[in-house]
């Protein structure tokens, strides 16, 4: 095994970051906002992928308005929930919408089961990226770089979107004091639909990202989900800096795990998130109890 | 703070007590006799359970691990070594244990939503590790024809009725022990902890330790349930390890009411037979358990013996109970 | 006040309403059949309700009774559970009064099910189940494995594509008993066919991305591609086989196929590869006609394992029929060493010694979509091989029953 | 001295919020902080019990150096704080918070197999503290339910039933009404009795009757110190209070 | 312009304001002065909405507002300085001062906020909170101005302050007066409050107890002091 082997490995590590670095963003900017984490983020992801598979069967629609419309559509569901149901538990302990989102998560994978079974939905390669190109070591497949760059692109959007922009402004300001911040003339709870719309929307953006590479199936997002909590928890819910980083090296990590002694490829996310914890117990960038 | 009702009134806990043996003994009459016995280990699952929720405020989604990890060890000693029950089913609880005091040293030390993200990450990483040892556990076909092992000399517990009793008595002893541990004065302080944490450090109560026993407690009871499931079952599979089952447990205990010891006793049948039954009439079991979960959640916040107590304590002191909660 | 009452009543309602279905049972005594698999997971769509319809079907074939007796047909789901699986094994048995118990995909839920059913001296027939386990080591007087096995699959689809000239095999193996097993026949079967196993990797099952082991395989060169997995890791690794470009450049092996794992990708990403089925519905105007009359019924096409169980149950009917008793012991005498042909078994029989069916099976080749002229019409066949070069010799059987 | 605090600093990001702070407290004495709102007086509670970590500066108490000490070891060496928030435990009722306090100096708080009874030794000297509080009427009721005045004494007596050989209470009168004032500072004064008292307080009335010594915080810093009178005719705390908008 | 009749209000179950009744005219500079936890901040917080449990009537402009939610009575041009002064730590000096929307004619162009507080001008895109006490006080009193408000509520703006600093937000109340802008303050410093005010409300737990002029508040100094518990 060659450098530059690794060095492909470790590239196609960044490809599983990229969905790792989307899904944790998502939750980082809803937990950062409303203190929950969405136990549903997974269903959101599955959907996501759905959404691709339904706008191109019956729509007609291409991959690149998959990409925009998907993410939109399963957006305006999660708002719908949050108006609905997580609103509800708001003033509770964020555990209650733990919960509840842990039952959403049930309810929306048995019902897609309902309707597209469970073996799975075709989903072609997009035609313009359908190829692959010679790497020197070996071919790769084109898609698998244009979704390292989309999901980078992405995160960095957003990341300058909360960090540098008025609207930006205005979620940390919600975020760090919501009650005086509605006192100063933003409508917090419109803020938070958006917010927690904004971070399914990105779960769903994966998933989109996902079905050309992945069996669609409405189970697809339940097991991604706890890998994902598991790579919040080595990132610790701390920055969106942070979860985007985690996301992309937890890729990494898991991708030369799985080639050097691959039996440990499930195990070692979880192995890694024991050592972390062990070492700093709030992540890798969390805060200190107590100040968040 | 996750909702619960405030400590049982006595006559109320002896109805309750009363309710749940009598349902107990009243069960392999009007169900199956496999049925009744999942019902009653899962009862114990889930009252173990609770004793960390309710008692502690620690949301565990990574029970499974005691559950599956127990019924994996008592299935090795049945299956390889033939060990008999009692042995069996204590060097079980004492893996439990010990897996619970290894994982609860390192979750511990975070709470609320941290915790549940970190159990859960841990027991899905059991599963994954007794997927990896597939020589040991038998991977995704678990471990198989593990006969019934032998109760005390000469007495196989081949008769599906005399196990589901046996069974049984263990759940009355091991919801027995959760009584008395949350009646004990360590539940006294368990609940002070879980009221107000940084008053009961400042009276000198290292906090983290009440938790961690709590939990290491809770991951034995949930071991014992574990073990009797590879008993009753004659296997066992990564399924008792899989965060799903974890998920049930929350989900039985919400529904029965979290905080009161007695709530999960009724809350596991209601989910079990819903789930039994949906099974030979939907596809679709958990659309139905989900949304029915859900609503819990979101109007029954106590539970349906939660509701129970709650309204039975505000009936008599209408003017003092706090709103919301 | 209120709400606890609304709490407790939905509580009381919702357990006894469910808890008082009849239970089935009655003076007349009817024969009663079940099938027990998966109808909300990841096989719902191989087999499932499709299962539970074919099942129907050969009942009413049958003409809806046997020794005059009516025949009757539950169904449950098992959910994926061996657990679930195994309580409703039992509560089928010994509650309900079923006789015999079908399908069950699933190794491990097979196994555990067949445990209940050498317990309860019930029969039991496996078809979408494919571990050997059923008919080697956790063999039992009860239980039928009726269909295929990894052997079955190992010494067809093995043997032919290292025959024309596949010798080179990088296999790539979900680990669990139903890889480890899918791979020690196939790296055997390549062996004797004079191909060698370059490489292995163990997967941990399940599992959705392959990248990592493609890359490797690809930096090795292999002719052929071996996919030790089945359902969803084998339709995963398809498509990022797909993805990578690697489909044209050599070939695949695929362990365990079905048509509705080829519908999930459609047929483009599996076509030109090599596969081996116990039947399939385009197979001569018998298979035909017997799909035909399964789509009218159902609106859907058959996969093979649902026309594996239709056979199943019409062969357990007949012996009873044979046995002129629904007791256990004496079926299974009628059907150890039985001799018949159907519509999904040709040149059948039950192998007294391990309870295996023994019957001919098809290697086929997957066509491209441009092939495709209508639904399901995945497959060409290749090749009929005959039970006895099929499955595992009688000299290899090591079960005692 | 029962109590020194030296150099103290506790940093917030790029935040004083304490600043180098020195505290000497002689065994018996009873002391106030005093400072106007932000002065950093319950953070330097929460660094003097433990519940912060210094940024920099050390602790001792009783020989003891309690500087990198937890919060509950500290409580243990009879370093024993209140809280300016009550509600102690809310849903627990008032002999029962009273007597897990008292079960906090005895094993039986960790022994999770005895029976209920096995803390009913401690009614009776539960009873007594109860009494001597003037909560004994409200005993059975839960802690939620009692008014707020009657919480505040609750809360005394919490932090009594541990025998602390120094007390920190914050702001013990905060948020009552005049009338419930009086009783209070009785109470504290009664504590007082061959005790430390260490006490954050607001009103200078309670603080006038209680304390013979008086700190006075500004800024993290503290900017003045001495008896009542000293300190109430300081110009630097005046100024500190009212602004100073004439000087 | 401002009616409060009979506001109650409670903070968790803890009833705080007990029948608050008070009048602010248009243009004035009415003070609410009291000791600690006698309801002034917790009227202002009922004001702004930002405490939703409470009873009674609030009438902005004639138009009762104790229901709408607080980002509406915001942008009726309520502008609220709150005790703490709210600067967000995670917000950079110019966002915070232009995080609220602009809801009245009366805004203060940046410029006007530059002129008057260069150091704001200097610091703008380090974060809030890395501001002195007094910066951050001119930073929060800023953002209220430059939404343009009609009523401005400003929570014990000299708390903590140097002099030399409370001289210049004293100068800055009489600036906005002279704009036109009504204030309601809040403080517990009375010799300041008197120099800022037109008419002073005193309360004790909750309630208002008396209604006094700017020459009364003057002579019965002392007795205030007293009273105030200093």
């Amino acid at each position: 095994m060659g450098a530059g082997y690794l060095a492909l490995q470790i590239f196609n590590g960044l490809v599983s970051g990229a969905y790792f670095a989307l899904l944790s963003l998502g939750l980082a900017i809803i937990f950062g906002m409303m203190r929950i984490v969405n136990f549903a983020h997974g269903a959101m992801y599955m959907l996501g992928a759905f959404g691709a598979y339904l706008a191109a069967k019956y729509l007609g629609l291409p991959f690149w308005w998959a990409l925009v419309l998907a993410p939109v559509a399963v957006g305006l569901l999660g708002a719908l929930f949050e108006r609905t149901l997580i609103r509800r538990l708001m003033p509770l302990d964020p555990l209650y919408n733990l919960l509840l989102t842990f039952g959403l998560a049930l309810v929306i994978e048995d019902f897609m089961k309902l309707f597209f079974g469970t073996q799975g939905t075709p989903y072609a390669m997009p035609a313009g990226l359908s190829g692959v190109i010679d790497l020197g070591i070996t071919v790769y497949p084109i898609y698998r770089l244009a979704v390292i760059a989309i999901s980078t692109l992405v995160c960095l959007a957003v990341w300058f979107a909360i960090e540098k922009t008025p609207l930006g402004a205005k979620i940390r300001a919600a975020t760090e004091n919501p009650q005086l911040t509605e006192a100063f003339g933003i409508d917090v709870s419109r803020l938070t639909t958006f917010v927690f719309a904004f971070g399914v929307g990105l779960a769903g953006l994966a998933g989109v990202l996902a079905a050309p590479t992945t069996n669609v199936t409405p189970v697809m997002g339940s097991d991604i989900i706890i890998t994902t909590f598991a790579v919040v928890v080595i990132g610790g819910m701390g920055s969106i800096k942070g979860s985007i980083f985690t996301g992309f090296i937890v890729g990494i990590i898991a991708a030369l795990g799985a080639v050097l002694y691959p039996p440990i490829a499930n195990t070692l996310i979880f192995l890694l998130m024991a050592a972390v914890l062990i070492v700093r117990p709030t992540g890798l960038f969390g805060a200190p109890e107590g100040q968040r | 703070m996750i909702a619960r009702a405030a400590a049982l009134d006595r006559r109320i806990a002896l109805a309750l007590a009363l309710g749940a043996l009598a349902l107990g003994l009243l069960l392999p009459h009007v169900l199956y006799v496999g049925l009744a016995t999942d019902i009653v280990i899962w009862a114990l699952f889930a009252a173990a359970f609770d004793l960390l929720l309710g008692y502690t405020g620690l949301l565990s989604f990574g029970h499974a691990m005691f559950f599956g990890g127990a019924s994996y060890v008592a299935g090795l000693l049945i299956l390889r070594a033939h060990w008999s029950f009692f042995p069996a089913v204590a060097a079980a609880v004492l893996a439990a244990t010990a897996i619970a005091a290894l994982v609860g040293a390192i979750a511990i030390r975070r709470q609320g939503i941290y915790f549940a993200m970190i159990t859960l990450a841990f027991g899905q990483m059991l599963y994954f590790l007794a997927n990896q040892f597939g020589d040991w556990t038998g991977g995704q076909d678990g471990l198989q024809n593990v006969q019934r092992p032998t109760l005390i000399a000469g007495i196989r517990l081949d008769n599906d009725t005399l196990l589901y009793y046996i069974a049984l008595a263990a759940a009355v002893l091991g919801v027995a022990s959760v009584l008395r541990v949350v009646n004990s004065p360590f539940g006294r302080v368990l609940s002070a902890i879980r009221e107000n944490e940084p008053r009961a450090t400042s009276l000198g109560y290292r906090t983290s330790a009440y938790k961690l026993v709590a939990f290491v407690l809770s991951g034995a009871l949930a071991g014992l349930a574990g073990a009797l499931f590879v008993i009753a079952h004659r296997f066992t599979s990564l399924d008792t390890l899989d965060w799903h089952t974890s998920g049930e447990v929350v989900i039985m205990t919400v529904l029965g009411g979290i905080g009161t010891v007695f709530g999960p006793l009724f809350g596991a049948p209601f989910y079990l037979i819903i789930n039994d039954r949906l099974s030979t009439l939907t596809t679709s079991p958990g659309l139905v358990l989900g949304i029915i979960f859900i609503i819990v959640v979101s109007v029954f916040r106590r539970g349906m013996i939660g509701e129970l107590v709650y309204a039975l304590r505000r009936r008599r002191h209408v003017e003092h109970v706090a709103p919301g909660a | 006040m209120k709400r606890a009452v609304v709490a407790i009543g939905a509580f009381v309602l919702c357990t006894s309403m469910t808890a008082a279905m009849p239970a089935p049972a009655g003076a007349e005594n009817p024969v009663i059949i079940a099938v027990v698999n998966d109808q909300s997971k990841v096989y719902a769509d191989l087999s499932g309700q499709g299962t539970v319809a074919a099942v129907h079907m050969a009942v009413e074939d049958y003409g809806g009774a046997v020794l005059g007796r009516s025949i009757k047909v539950l169904s449950v789901d098992h959910q994926n559970d061996p657990a679930l699986g195994a309580n409703k094994a039992h509560e089928l048995y010994e509650q309900d009064h079923v006789d015999a118990i079908f399908d069950v995909p699933t190794s491990s839920v097979a196994l555990a099910v067949a445990g209940v059913a050498g317990a309860d001296h019930k029969i039991l027939f496996v078809t979408t189940g494919g571990t050997d386990a059923l008919n080697m080591g956790q063999c039992n007087k009860y239980t039928f494995h009726y269909g295929y096995d990894t052997y079955a699959l190992a010494q067809n689809t093995g043997k032919l594509i290292t025959e024309q000239g596949g010798k080179r095999w990088y296999m790539i193996t979900a680990n669990y008993a139903f890889g480890q097993s899918m791979l020690a026949n196939f790296s055997n079967a390549v062996k004797s066919a004079g191909g060698e196993v370059i490489h292995n990797d163990m997967v941990p099952f399940p599992n959705t991305d392959f990248s990592s082991y493609l890359i490797n395989a690809q930096a090795m060169n292999p002719q052929v591609i071996g996919l030790m997995n089945a359902g969803d890791d084998t339709v995963n690794a398809m498509k990022q086989i797909n993805e990578f470009g690697i489909k044209k450049r050599m070939e695949v092996g695929i362990g365990l196929l079905f048509e509705s794992d080829i519908a999930a990708l459609g047929p483009d990403y599996w076509s030109g590869s090599t596969i081996t089925v116990g039947s399939y519905w385009n197979l001569d105007d018998k298979t035909r006609a017997w799909a035909a009359r399964y789509k009218k019924r159902t609106g859907k096409m058959p996969t093979w394992v649902m026309m594996g169980n239709y056979s199943a149950v019409t062969q357990y009917l007949d012996a009873v029929a044979r046995a002129k008793t629904d007791d256990a012991d004496a079926v299974v005498k009628q059907l150890e060493g039985y001799k018949f042909e159907d519509v999904f078994a040709r040149h059948a029989y039950i192998r007294a010694q391990d309870h295996l069916l023994i019957h001919d099976m098809y290697v086929a080749k997957i066509k491209p979509a441009s092939q495709v002229k209508e639904p399901y019409d995945f497959l060409q066949i290749v090749k009929t091989v005959p039970g006895e070069d099929s499955y595992r010799p009688l000299s290899a059987v090591t079960c005692h029953l | 001295m029962l109590l020194t605090a030296t150099r103290l600093v506790k940093e917030f990001a790029g935040f004083r919020a304490v600043d180098g702070v020195d505290l000497r407290v002689p065994a018996g004495a009873t002391l106030a902080i005093i400072g106007p709102n932000g002065a950093g007086k319950t953070t330097l509670f929460n660094l003097l019990s433990g519940f912060v970590k210094p940024s920099a500066g050390s602790i001792a108490f009783n020989g003891n150096d309690i500087t990198e000490l937890d919060a509950a070891s500290v409580a243990r060496l009879g370093l024993v704080r209140s809280f300016q928030i009550t509600s102690v435990f809310p849903h627990v009722s008032v002999r029962d918070n009273v007597k897990i306090a008292l079960l906090a100096k005895h094993p039986q708080a960790r022994s999770f197999w005895d029976s209920a009874s096995a803390a009913d030794f401690l009614d009776e000297p539960a009873d007594a503290l109860l009494d001597k509080l003037r909560l004994s009427a409200h005993a059975d009721r839960l802690a939620a339910e009692l008014p707020y005045g009657r919480k505040r004494a609750l809360e005394l007596a919490v932090t009594l039933a541990l025998d602390p050989l120094l007390l920190l209470l914050d702001e013990p009168t905060s948020g009552l009404g005049t009338e419930d004032v009086d009783p209070i500072i009785e109470l504290v004064a009664e504590a007082a009795q061959g005790r430390t008292v260490v006490l954050v307080e607001h009103n200078m009335n309670v603080v006038e009757r209680l304390a013979q010594h008086v700190v006075v915080l500004q800024y993290g810093k503290v900017i003045c110190e001495g008896s009542y009178a000293s300190v109430h005719d300081d110009a630097r705390v005046v100024e500190a209070y009212l602004g100073g908008i004439d000087a | 312009m401002l009616e409060v009749r009979e506001l109650h209000a409670w903070y968790d179950e803890s009833h705080a304001l007990h029948g608050v009744g008070l009048d602010v005219g248009k243009g004035e500079v009415v003070t609410l002065v009291g000791r600690n936890g006698a309801g002034k901040s917790t009227t202002l917080k009922s004001i702004v909405g930002i405490i939703r449990k409470k009873r009674g009537s609030i009438r902005l402009h004639d138009e009762p507002i104790e229901r709408q939610p607080s980002h509406r009575i915001a942008r009726m041009g309520v502008a609220f300085v709150p005790e703490e002064r709210g600067i967000y730590a995670g917000l950079s000096v110019m966002e915070n001062l232009t995080l609220p929307p602009v809801v009245g004619a009366s805004a203060w162009p940046l410029e006007r906020i530059f002129a008057l507080f260069p150091r704001l001008r200097e610091r703008a895109r380090s974060p809030g909170t890395t501001l002195s006490g007094g910066e951050q006080q001119m930073l929060a009193i800023a953002r209220a101005l430059r939404t343009g408000p009609s009523l401005l509520l400003l929570d014990e703006p000299t708390e903590g302050l140097a002099p030399s600093i409370v001289k210049a937000i004293r100068d800055l109340i009489l600036e906005i007066k002279r704009d036109g802008i009504t204030v309601l303050l809040v403080s517990q410093n009375v010799r300041f409050a008197a120099k800022v005010s037109d008419r002073h409300y005193l309360m004790v737990n909750g309630r208002i107890v008396e209604s006094l002029a700017n020459a009364q508040v003057i002579d019965r100094e002392h007795e205030l002091l007293e009273y105030l518990g200093v």
